[in-house]
C-alpha cells in the first residue's frame, strides 16, 4: 500500500525528529549539567596535577642552592635547542677550579613541553612548572634564566 | 604465501630481480625499466594479488635514489617490498597510478620531494610544495634552505 | 623544471555568473573551499569545478601546513623524533607516538614489559575514543547542527583530564617512549578511567538520540561519497574510510602489537559503502574502545614501566616499518638506519594523505553539500595529510 | 484595567483636537514610524540574546554573562560593536546593489509589521485582505536576497542567492495553504475578523486534526521562509562560509541580521494570529467563568506570550537539526508539504461547509 508506507514514512521521520527535540529539551530545561568553566573566576580552585607540564624551573632551596652540575644532558636531550647552559669555573676553597654552571638559559617560547630535559637530568635539578598562563607582551620576556642570581651550586650534588 | 614461496615465484616471474636479506619482509632489488611489468603481474598474478600498495616512498642515498614499495596482498597477507635504483641526476621510472590509484597521490610527493620523474602519470604537478616552487627538491640530502630551516 | 599549478582566478577576475550554469555551457564554474573555510578543520584547499551545484572534479591542493617533519626527524635522535609525530595526527598523537616507539623497539629488539603494553594500549583506546568524539561533534557541525559538538566535548574533556594528570599534557602528550612510557600512571588512573566508562556508556546512547537516528541526517548520508571495496583498496584507504566498505584492514586485528591479540574485541565492517557507513563505523568502534578498556583496565600487570635502554640509542644499519592503526587508519613509519644514532630516512604513512586521495572519485555528481558530509566522515586531519 | 488602545486613542483625540485631520494623520504616522523603529530594535536586542542564550542551555552552556546581569546588554554591546565597525564594499561588486540589499531586506520586514494586531483594538492598519497582504509582501524579501548575493561579486554569495530564490519561492506556497485554511474556516482574509473568530476557542482546537496538521505545514514552510536553521541553505556557514551575506561587514550585516530575526517574530506573529488566536484570551466554548478569568491577563501578554513561544520552538528546531541538502529541501516542499497541505485544505473546507468545526 503505497499511502500507508507513505503515512509511515513521515510518522517515523517526524519521530526521530521529536527524539532529538527531546534531547535537546531535556538539556535547556536542566541547568545543572552545564559544564562551562567560568576560567578566570575559578582560578581560586583551579587544581592543576601535579605532572602537568607547564614550563622548565629550577627548584632553589632556602639557600639559594641550587642542584645543578652544568652537565649539559638537558641541553643535548631537548629536540629544539630550547635550553642553552652557559658554564664557568670557579675556584673552590682549596684553590681547585670546579665546573659550574653560570648562565641556564631557557627559551620559553622554543620549549613543546616534551619532558625529554627532566628524564635526561642526573640530578633532579629542573623540573616541570604548572603555570600556563605564558603570554607576555615582549617576546624576548620568554627567554629565561633559570638559575636565580648569585645561587650555587648545593652540597654533595656532584 | 610464505616468504620462500614468493621467492620462487618471483623469481619466476623476473628472473632478474635480487633478493636482499635481512628485512622484516621479503625485499626485491629490480631494475627501474622492468618495473611496469612487474607491478603488473604483482597486481593480476592469481596467487600474487598485491592490490594494495600501503607505502610508496623514494631515499636519498647520495649517489643515488632508491624507489621503496611496500605491497600487501588483502586476500593472501602477504607483504613485499620492492626496491628500484634510480639515476640520481636523471631519476625516472614508470608510473604505477594507473595500478594501485593511491601512486597517483603519492607519487606527486615523491616528485616534488625527491624530483623522481614518474612516466606517464596523469597529472605530475607540484601537491604540497607552494606554486611556482624553483629550486632543489627539499628531501634530498643536499637541500639547503637558508631562510626556512634552522641548524641546531 | 616543474609544470605549474594552473592558476585559479579569483572571484574578482570572474564575474559572478560569467560562466554558463548549464549543461554544455562554456566556461565552468570554480570554487575555492578552503584555505580558510569552517568545514575543511584547517587549512585544506579543494579546488571544486561546479556545474550548477552538482561537483564535476575536486582537486586537493595541499602543503600550507607542511613542515616537512620527515626532515625534520632525520636531524633528531630516536628519543627526540618521537615527540614530533605528535605534531602530526594531533588527534591521535599517542597511537602516532606508539608507533614511532614501536619502529625504534623493532630495531632495538627490546622486549617492553607487560605493564608498559597495557598502559599504551589503554592509552591508545583512549585516544582513539577522543579522536572519535571530536570527529562525531565536527561532522555533526558540518551538517549545520551544532548542539552535538558541545556535547561530544564533555565527554571528551574528561578523557582529556585524565591524561592530563598521567600524562601532563591534554593533547600532545609525549607519553611513548622506546621500551615502555615515560612514567608510570597515575595513582587516580584506573578509578578516573572506570567513571569515565560509567559516564561514556550512559552518554553514548544520547549520540544516536540526536544524531544517528535523525531522518534529515540519515538522508544526507545516505548513498553519499559512495566508495566500493575495490576502490577503497586501490586508493589505499584505511580505517574507518574502508571499513565502512567492508574492507578488513583493522591493524588491531590483523598484524597485532602489544596486547590486542589477547583482548576481546571486533573489526567493525559496514556494508553500506556510503558516509553513512564509515559514520556508523566510528560509532560502532567508540563501543568497542571501551569494551578493550574494559578489559584491561583491571588488569595492569604489576613491574616496571619501562624497560632499561641505553643513554643513546642506536639502530643497527637495516630498515624497520611498524604500522599501527590510529583513529584515521593505517599509520606506518618507516625508518632506514645507517647505524647512528639518527635515522637515515623516515617515512611517515599517514592515513589521511591515502584517504583524502579518494576525496575526488567518490564525491563527483555530488552536490556541494554532499562534498561536506563526505569530507565529514573522511574525519581529515590536516596536519597528518601535509606532515 | 488599562490596555493599549485606551492610549492609542487618548493620543488620537488630542491629535485631532489639537491639529486638523491632515496634520493629525502626518503625526499619527510618524508616531507609528517610531514606534516601529524601536520595536524593531527592542526585538532585535532581544532575540539575539534569546537565541544565544536557547543555544546555550541547549548546548550545556552558560551563554552570554558578562555585560551587565545575566549578559543582558551583550547583543547591545555587540550591537554597538557593529556600528563602528568599517562597512566594506567589495571592488568588483555592484556597489548601488550592494548597499541597497540590506535596506530591501529590512523594509520588507517593517511593511509585515502593518496588519499585525498586538493587542485588543492596536492594530497599525486593520485592512479587510491582511493575511493576503502578509503572504504577497513576504515574498519581497527573496529579492533583497538576490541582490546581496548578485550584487556582492562572490560565488559562494550567489550561490547562496540562487538557493534562498528557489527555496522561498517554493516555500511560499505551502505558507499560503496553511495560512488558507484558517482562512476558509474564518471566512475573511482580515486580521482582526480571524482573531475575533477565535473568541470561543483557538482555531487549533477548534479545527480538530487538520487544523494542527494546517499548523505544523505552517511552521515547517514560514521556518524555511525565514532561512532559519534546518533550511538555512542561503547561509550554509559550512558549505557557503555565510552565503548571500559573506560579504556584508558592520552595520550592512546588522541590518541582515536584524531582518532575519524580526522576520522570524513576524511569521510567528502571524502563526499566533492565525491559529492561537493572536491576542485573544484562552477562552473555552461556554464556560463564562474560566473566559473571564483568562481576561484578566493583558491581551499584549497573551500575543507577545504566543509569539516568543513560536519563536522558541523555531529555535529549537535551529539548535537540534542538521542542515537539508538542496535537493532534500525541495522534495520534502514537492513531495511532502504541498501535497499534504493541499489534502489538508480540502479537509478543511468539506469541515468548514458542514460546519464540523466547534
Amino acid at each position: 500500500m503505497f499511502i500507508v508506507k507513505y503515512i509511515k514514512e513521515v510518522w517515523g521521520a517526524v519521530r526521530s525528529l521529536l527524539k532529538g527535540m527531546r534531547m535537546t529539551g531535556y538539556y535547556f530545561t536542566h541547568h545543572k549539567e552545564i559544564i562551562t568553566q567560568q576560567y578566570p573566576d575559578n582560578k581560586a580552585i583551579l587544581n592543576l596535577p601535579e605532572r602537568f607540564k607547564g614550563e622548565v624551573v629550577m627548584p632553589h632551596n632556602e639557600n639559594n642552592e641550587h642542584a645543578c652540575t652544568g652537565c649539559t644532558a638537558c641541553e643535548l636531550a631537548c629536540p629544539n635547542g630550547t635550553i642553552k647552559v652557559i658554564t664557568k669555573f670557579e675556584i673552590m676553597p682549596d684553590g681547585k677550579k670546579k665546573k659550574a654552571i653560570d648562565k641556564l638559559v631557557y627559551h620559553l617560547e622554543l620549549c613543546t613541553m616534551c619532558n625529554l630535559c627532566i628524564i635526561a637530568c642526573p640530578t633532579d635539578a629542573i623540573k616541570m612548572a604548572q603555570t600556563f598562563e605564558h603570554s607576555v607582551f615582549d617576546r624576548n620576556q620568554l627567554t629565561k634564566i633559570l638559575n636565580n642570581p648569585g645561587s650555587k651550586i648545593r652540597e654533595g650534588v656532584e | 604465501m610464505t616468504t620462500e614461496e614468493l621467492k620462487i615465484k618471483i623469481t619466476e616471474l623476473l628472473p632478474s630481480a635480487a633478493f636482499e636479506e635481512g628485512g622484516e619482509w621479503l625485499t626485491v632489488n629490480i631494475g627501474s625499466a622492468d618495473w611496469l611489468s612487474f607491478a603488473k603481474q604483482l597486481r593480476n598474478e592469481g596467487s600474487l594479488f598485491f592490490d594494495y600498495l600501503f607505502c610508496l616512498t623514494c631515499i636519498d642515498w647520495k649517489t643515488h635514489l632508491t624507489m621503496v614499495y611496500h605491497l600487501t596482498s588483502t586476500l593472501y597477507r602477504h607483504n613485499i617490498v620492492i626496491k628500484a635504483k634510480l639515476n640520481r641526476d636523471k631519476p625516472e621510472i614508470e608510473t604505477v597510478s594507473n595500478i594501485w590509484k593511491t601512486a597517483e597521490f603519492h607519487e606527486r610527493e615523491s616528485y616534488e620531494m625527491f624530483g623522481v620523474n614518474f612516466l606517464n602519470h596523469p597529472d605530475l604537478r607540484l601537491l604540497i610544495l607552494p606554486d611556482g616552487w624553483e629550486g632543489k627538491n627539499p628531501m634530498r640530502k643536499d637541500f639547503e634552505d637558508p631562510v626556512n630551516m634552522i641548524k641546531l | 623544471m616543474y609544470r605549474q599549478t594552473e592558476i585559479i582566478k579569483d572571484s574578482s577576475e570572474v564575474s559572478p555568473g560569467g560562466g554558463d550554469l548549464e549543461e554544455g555551457g562554456g566556461a565552468e564554474f570554480v570554487i575555492n573551499v578552503g584555505p580558510q573555510h569552517p568545514a575543511t578543520h584547517g587549512v585544506l584547499h579543494l579546488v571544486i569545478t561546479l556545474n550548477g551545484e552538482t561537483i564535476k572534479k575536486v582537486e586537493p591542493h595541499l602543503g600550507f601546513i607542511h613542515r616537512s617533519i620527515e626532515k625534520m626527524c632525520e636531524s633528531l635522535t630516536y628519543r627526540q623524533f618521537i615527540y614530533v609525530t605528535s605534531r602530526m595526527d594531533y588527534l591521535s598523537s599517542h597511537i602516532n607516538n606508539h608507533g614511532c616507539a614501536l619502529c625504534v623497539e623493532k630495531g632495538l629488539q627490546v622486549e617492553i614489559p607487560p605493564r608498559a603494553q597495557v598502559i599504551r594500549v589503554i592509552m591508545d583506546e583512549l585516544t582513539r575514543i577522543a579522536s572519535h568524539e571530536l570527529w562525531w561533534g565536527a561532522m555533526a557541525m558540518d551538517l549545520g547542527a551544532f548542539t552535538p559538538f558541545f556535547h561530544a566535548f564533555r565527554e571528551r574533556e574528561t578523557i582529556n583530564d585524565i591524561m592530563e594528570e598521567t600524562c601532563g599534557a591534554r593533547l600532545t602528550m609525549n607519553y611513548m617512549v622506546p621500551g615502555g612510557v615515560m612514567a608510570d600512571i597515575h595513582p587516580n588512573f584506573q578509578k578516573r578511567v572506570k567513571d569515565f566508562i560509567i559516564l561514556f556508556k550512559s552518554k553514548v546512547d544520547e549520540y544516536d538520540e540526536l544524531v544517528t537516528g535523525n531522518v534529515i541526517f540519515r538522508n544526507r548520508m545516505k548513498g553519499v561519497g559512495f566508495l566500493s571495496k575495490e576502490d577503497a583498496i586501490s586508493y589505499g584507504c584505511t580505517g574507518p574510510t574502508a571499513r565502512g566498505s567492508t574492507a578488513s584492514c583493522d591493524i588491531r586485528k590483523l598484524y597485532p602489537y602489544e596486547v590486542y591479540d589477547k583482548v576481546e574485541f571486533e573489526e567493525i565492517l559496514e556494508t553500506g559503502c556510503d558516509s553513512f557507513a564509515r559514520y556508523m563505523v566510528r560509532i560502532r568502534e567508540l563501543r568497542q574502545s571501551i569494551k578493550i578498556i574494559e578489559q584491561l583496565i583491571d588488569n595492569i600487570p604489576e613491574g616496571d614501566f619501562q624497560a632499561k635502554t641505553k643513554a643513546v640509542l642506536k639502530l643497527p644499519k637495516g630498515e624497520f616499518y611498524s604500522r599501527v592503526e590510529t583513529a584515521r587508519g593505517e599509520f606506518g613509519v618507516y625508518i632506514v638506519s645507517e647505524g647512528g644514532a639518527t635515522p637515515y630516512r623516515i617515512r611517515f604513512r599517514s592515513p589521511g594523505f591515502s584517504n583524502l586521495s579518494a576525496l575526488d572519485h567518490m564525491i563527483r555528481g555530488g552536490k556541494i553539500g554532499d562534498l561536506i558530509a563526505a569530507m565529514g566522515t573522511l574525519d581529515l586531519v590536516i596536519p597528518d595529510i601535509d606532515r | 484595567m488599562w490596555s493599549l488602545s485606551k492610549i492609542t486613542d487618548t493620543i488620537q483625540n488630542w491629535l485631532n483636537q489639537t491639529f486638523n485631520p491632515t496634520w493629525a494623520l502626518i503625526f499619527e504616522m510618524l508616531i507609528v514610524g517610531v514606534c516601529v523603529i524601536s520595536l524593531f530594535a527592542i526585538l532585535g536586542l532581544i532575540l539575539v540574546l534569546m537565541e544565544r542564550k536557547v543555544s546555550a542551555w541547549m548546548q550545556i552552556r552558560l551563554g552570554p554573562n558578562r555585560v551587565g546581569p545575566k549578559g543582558m546588554f551583550q547583543s547591545l554591546a555587540d550591537t554597538v560593536k557593529l556600528l563602528v565597525k568599517e562597512g566594506l564594499t567589495p571592488g568588483g561588486a555592484d556597489k548601488l546593489l550592494f548597499n541597497l540589499a540590506p535596506f530591501v531586506a529590512m523594509i520588507v520586514a517593517m511593511l509585515l509589521m502593518a496588519p499585525i494586531a498586538f493587542a485588543k483594538d492596536f492594530q497599525m492598519w486593520d485592512l479587510n485582505i491582511g493575511v493576503l497582504y502578509v503572504s504577497a509582501i513576504s515574498s519581497v524579501s527573496v529579492i533583497g536576497i538576490l541582490m546581496a548575493g548578485w550584487a556582492s561579486n562572490n560565488k559562494y554569495s550567489l550561490l547562496g542567492a540562487m538557493r534562498s530564490g528557489a527555496q522561498i519561492v517554493s516555500y511560499e506556497l505551502s505558507a499560503g495553504l496553511s495560512a488558507l485554511a484558517i482562512v476558509v474556516l474564518t471566512g475573511s482574509l482580515s486580521v482582526s475578523d480571524i482573531i475575533y473568530s477565535q473568541a470561543d476557542g483557538w482555531w487549533i482546537f477548534k479545527g480538530h486534526i487538520p487544523a494542527i496538521i494546517a499548523f505544523v505545514t505552517f511552521i515547517i514552510a514560514v521556518t524555511a521562509e525565514t532561512n532559519r536553521a534546518p533550511f538555512d541553505l542561503a547561509e550554509a556557514e559550512s558549505e557557503l562560509t555565510a552565503g548571500f551575506h559573506t560579504e556584508y561587514s558592520g552595520m550592512k550585516f546588522a541590518l541582515f541580521f536584524l531582518a532575519e530575526y524580526v522576520n522570524v517574530f513576524i511569521v510567528c506573529a502571524i502563526g499566533a494570529t492565525l491559529f492561537l488566536g493572536g491576542w485573544m484570551p484562552f477562552h473555552i466554548g461556554n464556560w463564562q467563568g474560566f473566559n473571564h478569568v483568562m481576561d484578566f491577563i493583558p491581551s499584549s501578554i497573551w500575543f507577545f506570550g504566543k509569539t516568543f513561544f513560536l519563536i522558541f520552538v523555531i529555535m529549537w528546531f535551529r539548535w537540534t537539526f542538521p542542515r537539508l541538502r538542496i535537493d532534500q529541501l525541495l522534495n520534502l516542499e514537492w513531495k511532502y508539504l504541498l501535497p499534504i497541505s493541499m489534502i489538508n485544505l480540502l479537509l478543511i473546507t468539506a469541515m468548514a461547509i458542514l460546519k464540523w468545526h466547534f
